[in-house]
Formats: C-alpha cells, structure tokens, sequence
C-alpha cells in the first residue's frame, strides 16, 4: 500500500483537519463526536444532515454549505458513522424545522442513523423532528423488499443537491422528504472498477482483480458487484452500464434527464470524458435528452480505479433545484 | 458472572478478535467491505481501556455502558447490532438482579431480540443472526433443564459453530452480502464467525473456571 | 493497461467531444485544428491563449471561460501542439487587443507556440499581436539561464486564474504579461509520483517504480525527478517538498500565500487534504499566511498517483485577481 | 537526389522507425516522456500517406511540404525541430536549383541551422544536434573535397553514430532531460537516436542506389 498517510489510525482525522483547513470559509470541523457544520448555522429551514463512512470524498463534508447540506457526519473509512455523531450534528445544526437525514442503504448507515434519529433529543420543549430519505440508486443489485435492498451510490449527490436546494426556501420537512424520495425513485446508477481500492487500515486492496479483467456492477467499497468479466473497449463496457441503467428505469421516449459521469477516485478525467461521450450518445439513440450533466470524482472509493454513470429522470422541480445556487467545496455555481 | 467474569471474558475476546486477523478480515473482504475486523477490534480495544471503570459497577450497569461504548465506537451494521446485544442483556440482568444461567440465558436471549429487530433479519439470512439464534435458542433449553455449566458451555460453543458454519451456504438476504446474490454462497458470514468466536472464547473461558 | 478508452487512435477526440458535450453551456469545440474556445466570443480584451500535451485534465480546457481563459489548444497525450492550433484559435479568439500565450517551459510548447506567434496573420491590416508568459514553477529542476530551465507545471493554473481575470477588466496586453510573469516569479511547486503514469499509445508505465519507493520532484510527465527514494510518512514527504519551495521562494516571515495541492489523477482527496493539512501547518510554522487554498485534481498527469505542492506569494493585485468571478468547467466561483 | 529517391528515403525511414519502437520509446521513457517513438511515428506516416501529392513536386517543393505537414503533426519538442529542418532544406534547394552533392552538402547545413536556432542549442547538450551538426560539418567538407556518394554515404552514417553514441555520457542542458541532472547520463538522448536512424536508412538507401 503505497498512500499518502502518516499512522493509519490518524488518517481521517487529519485529512478532516486539511478538508476543514482549506475551506474554513465554508465549513467547521467538530471533533469527538467527528461531524462538520456550515460555517454560519443556517436559520429557518430544515436541517440536511448526512454522513457515512469516510473515502467517498469530497462526499458527504464536501457537499455542506449553502443550497445543500447544513452538516455531515464522517464515519471511520468504509464504516458508517455513530449514533452520537448524527446526535451531535442535530443538535448543532437544527433550526426548528426539524432535520432531514439523507442515508445511503447500507445495514450499517441505515442502523446508525435510525438510533440516531430515535435518540434526538427534547430542544426547547419539543422533540428534534426528522424524517429520513435513504438512497439507493445502485440498480447493479437487483431490488427486494425482502432484503436490505440496492446500495445508495452516486445518485445521492443529486438528492442532496436538489433537497438541500429546496430546504432553502423554507419547505418543510415532509416536503423535502417527498422531493428526497421522488429523486431517488427517477435515478440509477452502475459502475465499473478496473482495479480495487486499499482501505488504509486493512493495508492491502479488498479484491484481488486480473490485468485484464473488470468488476461489473461494483459498490462504492469495492464490494463484488454482478460478475467479473474480461476487460474490454469502452463503448462496450458503457453499454452494459447503460442498458441496466435503462431496464431499471425505463424511460419514456424524450425524457429529460441529468447524466452524472463518477469517478471512484484514480481514473482521469479524460477518460471520464470519453464514458461522458459514449454514455450521452447511448442514452440518445434511446431517445432520452440529456440537458444537465455532471462529470468528475463525486463519489468515490478512495483509490480504486472505475467510474460508474447515474441517470436521474428530471421534471420541472427537479431541474429548478438542481441548476439553483449551490456554494459548497466541491459544488458551487450560481452565487 | 460477576462483572470481573465478564471483564475477564471481554479481554479474552479481545486476544481472540486479534489472533484471528486474516480470517475475519478475508472474510469481509470476500463479501463485504473488508473492515469487519478492524471495526470488531475497535470495538474490543475501546472495551478493555474502559476496564478499570467498569471494574466497580454491577454486571448489568458494566454490560450497558459497554453497550453505548460500543454503539458509539464500533460503527458500519455490526456497531448497533452488538451495542443493542449487551444493552438488551443489560435490561434483563437489572430486572431479575440475579447471576443464574437462566437469567444469563434470558438476558441473552432478550440480547439476541433487540438485534433481530434493530437488523429486521432472521435466521436463514446470512447474518450473525445465523449464529445468535441458535445459541439463545439452546441456552434457554438448556438452562431452563438445569444444565450444569460444562454442558451448557460446551453445548453453546458446538451450536455457534455450528450456525456460523451454516452461513457457508446461504444467499444473503440482508446486509452487505445481499447485493451479490449467488456470489455470495461458498463464503462464511464475517459477523457470524466474529459472534462464534465471541462464544467460544467465552465459554472456553467459564469451562476453564470450572 | 486498464483504461476507458476504445482505440488509442481515438481517446483524444472521443474525450475532447465529451468535455465540450457536457460543458456545452461554457466551451465550443472545433477539430482539425484541434482547439477549444468559449462559447461567447469575449469583446475589447485580451485574448488569452493556452495549450500544451493533454493528459493534464483539466488544464488546459477545463479553464476555458469567463474571468480565466478564451481558448486552448490541447496536444496530442503529453506532446505539445502543433502551430496550426494556435493559429485557428488566436484567429477565432482575437479582439482586436492581442494574444497572449500562456505556456509551460517544455522545449516542445515553448517552440511551437514561439512558430505560431511568428506566424500570426495579418488581420484589419494589422498583424495580431502577441506575447507570452511562459510558466516555470517546478522547482525540483535546477534553474539556468543556458539550460532548458524550469518546468511550468500546477502553479500554470494561478497564472491563469489572474492574467483571465486582470484581461477581463480590459487592461492591455503588455500589462496582462506583467502580471502573468510576476506571478510566476512568485510561485514554485514540488511534485513526487508514488506510481507512473500509462501514456495510452504507449500502453505501459512511463517509469518502473518498486512497491516502497516514490519519485520525488517527478514532473507532470512522469519524467524522472530529484531522486528515487523509500516510500516514506506524509509528514516526511511534504517535509522535503516545502523545504524545496521555501529553499526557492524565500519568502518573508509574515507573507500571506495561496497554497495549492494539486492531484496528479490517481490520488484521492481524502489523501490530499491530508497533505494540504501537512503542508498548511509546515509553512505556517515558517510564519507563512496561508489565505488562499486548493485541493483537487487541477494539473494532472493522466493515471499518475502522487501530488505537487505549489505556493504563491501574494500581493493585493494577485489577491484581487484571484478572488474575482471565474466561470469555466473546473474552476467557477463568484458568478 | 530526385523527388522520388527522397520519397523512397522516407518510405525507408517510416520502415526504420517502426522497426526501433521500443529501442526509441525506451531511451524517451528513461530521460523524457515516453512519447517520441509516438511522435516521430506519427510524423512519419502522415508523411507516407501524402505520397501521392508529392510526386509531382521538385525536390525544394516536396521538402517544405513535408516540413509544413511534420509542423502541423508531430508537436513536441521534435516537431517543429524536424520541420524547421526540411523547410531549411527546402530553402537551399530552391535557390540553388540544382541536385548536386554540393548543394546537398549546404541545404542539410542550413536545415541544421534553422534546428540550432529555433532549440537554441549546440552541440553538447544531449539533443538531436549531437548527431545533427558534426553530420553537417563532415558532409560539407566532404562534398567541397569532391568526395564519391559511396565515400559520403559511408562517412555520414559512421559520424551520426558517433554523434549519437556520444550522447550517452553528457548532462543534457535542453529538452526535457535538463530537468535530470546526473541522471541523465547513461542514456542516450532519444532524438539523437531518431536522427541517426533516419540518417543511416538515407544512407544505405543511396548505398544501394550506387
Ligand atoms: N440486518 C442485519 N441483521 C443482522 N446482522 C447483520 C445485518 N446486516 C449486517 N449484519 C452483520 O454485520 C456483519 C458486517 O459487519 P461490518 O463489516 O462490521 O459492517 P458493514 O457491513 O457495515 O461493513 C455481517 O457479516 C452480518 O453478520
Ligand atoms: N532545444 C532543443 N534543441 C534541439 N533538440 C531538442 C531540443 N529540445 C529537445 N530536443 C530533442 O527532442 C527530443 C525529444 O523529442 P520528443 O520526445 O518528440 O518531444 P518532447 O520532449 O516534447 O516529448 C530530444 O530527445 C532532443 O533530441
Ligand atoms: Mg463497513
Ligand atoms: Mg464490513
Ligand atoms: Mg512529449
Ligand atoms: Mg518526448
């Protein structure tokens, strides 16, 4: 394991210190519990909390401040956070409106941020409301009632850009919650990994992958996705991430939609740009407009080399909260 | 069991987490995420620096503030899972104020009942579940005929490996592990050889006692 | 070599169409020249200029925009491009107020560019006029006036930053020289690889590098640096990098800078913010004011792991033109 | 030498260069990028493909287009390096009007020449001029002694070797391998191998011709 870290147990709390460092203008770190805040509290709207295991950056801290999160609770890497960090967060961060947990569907996270969420406490006489959207875009698994279900992926980004967005304007907590939901509902990923990752701790990659092979349907911790398969051009490895993408959410013909290219973290952006390139095309000879794009290292999986491509169905709500002001570390336009 | 009982244990879990590294770690690596033994080890060392706070307090007051301890150093799925096991013991241990297996086997059994529904999982779903159920299962059968303590030490160890070895089989139906489908048969459950572990380490302890 | 590419032949055009499909709100693509522009032509200022070898995403197109710049000509991967780019895009760009060249000091860009200014045409009866600032912030080099020199290389990204913006409000071509080339003087930077890069025609690392060692003042090329070393704690890493540019800069105790860590493409920013919180605490310790930041991936070589340090002295004028709005693919604020 | 000697030479010279692939990209990616057997291969077969356009050209004509075209294709330090040399070629042949190894001798020179001024180098430097300029200097004095093409042939091909060998042992002050330092010797400097080769192949082209 060749990284960039002094003693594996410091690395996350070091790089939360750089992370808070370089942005002090936007973000406060708070340590013991481990969460981040806005740096001014936001008033008179519902609180956007998310969180999750850390080396998915700049997912979730990234993506605090105006128009998105108002605090993001980092777990150890892979490992989703605590009860008392969601805790703390709430307690810092809500505004009388109640808080909106965003979670990404894992046993882990899903467990964690319900404990959280039956433990808020009683704030001027009344309980901390919150309702909770869980994302799970990742249409590489096939989808059950009866199991814990497909994983939250890229396409919580998206969630949280357009809720955090619609928070904004002083919607209450249901309302965000529905908007949470429906986007989630018009959204699925997949993705591919050419090599693992190496969680720093553990010190060696997660899987072992062949020079010329690839991991089709991967998870954003390098869990095995549908099958291993023989490595091959991009157009083609696209397509397969675009039919499932397709079959999941069977667009009608001349559906509007945002395409989000994702990079897990050691693949450039030029061959990000390629995907963007044969991933848009595909989706046109389905007949579906592609008028909101995304392309970069969104949500990643520390060093594990892939991308995968999510497509979220627009409508007018949609496409008005995700072109609205957003002013985090790693998104920012309008303001 | 007294509390330096349980104490004693809880270091002994914590040399066998540690000794049985690469197993569990292969384990989670092969259908999970590859942390299960990091967050187990986590756990078990932020127990034995609590030891000497814990030292002084009744069985069921130590047990539930390991509960939180673990609730809120652990993490991923296993973190409130195992927090909620010893927070139900906890509850049980207080109610009866008594240190007889078969308030043991109640406690544990009410554990065992607060993971199931905080994991909204059963057994046959390729979870620590596979293990715990069985073992509640036994323990009350046993303790309610007035076992002695070598039978249900030996028993319990037998049913653990016995439910962790299950899980070899079975598609996974909650958890990590439930995205992979048929990928997922032919591998043991991480949490379920870490609960087997926990349980053999335990009752090889109380056998030695004897 | 794993990469999302179909054929070599293609990556370029395939990823360069990506780029301007998913950025089509800001950038316009034209081929045969290869070169990128703006979307709206900019009127009554300067025309700034860059280009170079791709396989640095996002230099140089990800800039192209508003406050930064209004057209790049990217190189086949890690080869400077050719005159007839330039030409097209000065042609294209131009307004009547000059050309002015942003170049890194390769021999390669520094001759082609050189070729294309001599070759400019003769427009309205003028022959459009330009000039250059040529970028040499790599301070593993040895700087020479009878040697090729010191290489341009992440601190490019300031350069551009404040010329774009200082062009922006008018200011001749003489003066957006001076500032391009103060800033220069004024910036050095300091890269070490933990892996090589994979030039896709070549089909296999640049460079052999063993499990536990790094290369340390590699270049964004994957050329070969100060020496080959054992792989070492970030705090030692960052160490010998910040003693580079402080050996170089000199600065006065109390200087307030802009400190940049820059990715190469396969180093996640879980690893870089813990460098930048390294870095950050080393210079403040040389009573530096680190009041400007930057993490990401903004000046990279392909699939390289590893990372520059780059440190900008700054004065009032570089502030302001640092702060200013910027509106391109990679880097957007203030509008 | 004709239009179509010259075009025999670079069809030779594409042939030349794919043969040493991984000799070029070898000796580019220890002290440079790693791009110049991509570049020269590149230069050379936009070359092979504009065949047909040249062979109705004089020899001046078809060399500045050829210089114009490896301008427009090759980018790198080595494009516009090659370029300025079949357009310095060009020049000489034109004004001169004929093909005598004379004329040869002064047009290869100030190819050479526009090279020095636009890389701003000399001999010494571990460029291409290592090989470049002594090959001038020994093909005009031979050519002013009234020397036979087999004599220069031979001789050329022999003082672009050297030249090129003696790249091995210098510290490069130009081009990208002036960022190295020490480092750089050992290594044979790229462009001065492309040069050689391409020299060599002319060389034993016209040999043959003989
Ligand atoms: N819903 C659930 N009910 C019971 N046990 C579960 C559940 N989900 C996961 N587990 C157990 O948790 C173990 C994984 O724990 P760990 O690796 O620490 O967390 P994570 O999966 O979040 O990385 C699994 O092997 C399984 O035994
Ligand atoms: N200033 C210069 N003068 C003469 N030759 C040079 C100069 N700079 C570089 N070269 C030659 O160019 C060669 C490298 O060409 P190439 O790899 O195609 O371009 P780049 O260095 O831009 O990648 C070097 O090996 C050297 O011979
Ligand atoms: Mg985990
Ligand atoms: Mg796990
Ligand atoms: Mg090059
Ligand atoms: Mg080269």
């Amino acid at each position: 394991m060749k990284k960039f870290i002094n003693k594996v147990d410091d690395v996350l709390v070091e790089s939360l210190s750089g992370f808070a460092a370089a942005h002090s203008d936007i973000v406060s770190l708070h340590l013991n519990p481990n969460f981040l805040t806005r740096k001014q509290k936001a008033l008179n709207k519902v609180a956007i909390i998310s969180g999750g295991g850390s080396g998915h950056e700049p997912l979730h801290a990234g993506y605090i401040g105006y128009g998105m999160l108002d605090a993001a609770c980092p777990g150890h890497v892979f490992t989703s956070p605590t009860p008392d960090q969601m805790l703390a967060a709430a307690e810092s961060v809500h505004a009388n409106k109640g808080v909106l947990f965003i979670v990404k569907n894992y046993a882990g996270d899903v467990m964690n941020f319900e404990m959280a969420a039956e433990m808020l406490p009683i704030v001027n006489g009344l309980h901390i409301e919150s309702a909770t959207v869980l994302t799970s875009d990742d249409c590489a698994v096939i989808n059950s009632t009866y199991t814990t279900g497909r994983r939250g992926v890229a396409g919580t980004v998206i969630v949280e850009k357009c809720v955090g967005s619609l928070a904004e304007t002083g919607a209450d907590l249901q309302s965000c919650k529905l908007l949470g939901d429906k986007i989630n509902q018009r959204t699925a990923s997949m993705g591919v990994a050419l090599t693992s990752c190496t969680v720093p701790a553990a010190g060696r990659p997660t899987f072992d992958i062949g020079d010329n092979e690839l991991e089709m349907g991967v998870g954003i911790h390098g869990e095995p996705g549908r099958k291993r398969a023989q490595m091959d051009e991009a157009d083609a490895i696209t397509q397969e991430l675009v039919n499932a993408i397709l079959d999941t959410l069977k667009p009608v013909p001349n559906s509007e939609a945002l395409l989000l290219i994702n990079g897990f973290g050691a693949t450039p952006l030029m061959e990000l740009y390629l995907l963007y390139n044969t991933a848009a095309n595909l989706f046109k000879q389905h007949g579906i407009r592609i008028t909101r794009s995304l392309v970069g290292n969104y949500t990643t999986a520390l060093d594990m080399a892939g991308a995968s491509v999510t497509l979220c169905l627009l409508d007018d709500e949609i496409k008005q909260h995700w072109d609205s002001p957003v002013h985090t570390a790693a998104l920012r336009w309008g303001k | 069991m007294t509390t330096s009982v349980i104490l004693q244990s809880l270091l002994d879990i914590h040399a066998t987490i540690l000794q049985h590294e690469s197993e569990i770690e292969s384990l989670d690596r092969a259908i999970g995420d590859g942390d299960h033994y990091i967050n187990m080890k986590r756990g078990a060392s932020a127990i034995v620096e609590m030891h000497d706070e814990l030292a002084d307090l009744t069985p069921d007051a130590a047990l539930n503030k390991i509960g939180l301890k673990l609730l809120s150093t652990i993490g991923g799925a296993s973190g409130p899972l195992l927090a909620s096991f010893f927070m139900g013991m906890a509850k049980v241990l207080k109610e009866k104020g008594d240190t007889s297996a078969k308030t043991y086997a109640l406690a544990f059994a009410s554990g065992v009942d607060l993971i199931r529904q905080r994991g909204k999982a059963d057994v046959g779903e390729k979870t620590m579940l596979d293990v715990l159920i069985p073992v509640a299962n036994r323990f009350s059968e046993l303790a309610n005929a007035n076992a002695d303590n070598k039978t249900i030490c030996e028993a319990l160890a037998d049913t653990a490996e016995a439910g962790m070895r299950s899980t070899m089989n079975l598609i996974a139906t909650k958890g990590r592990a439930a995205g992979l489908g048929e990928r997922a048969i032919g591998h043991i459950d991480p949490g379920a050889k870490s609960c087997q572990l926990m349980i053999m380490t335990v009752c090889n302890a109380l056998l030695k006692h004897e």
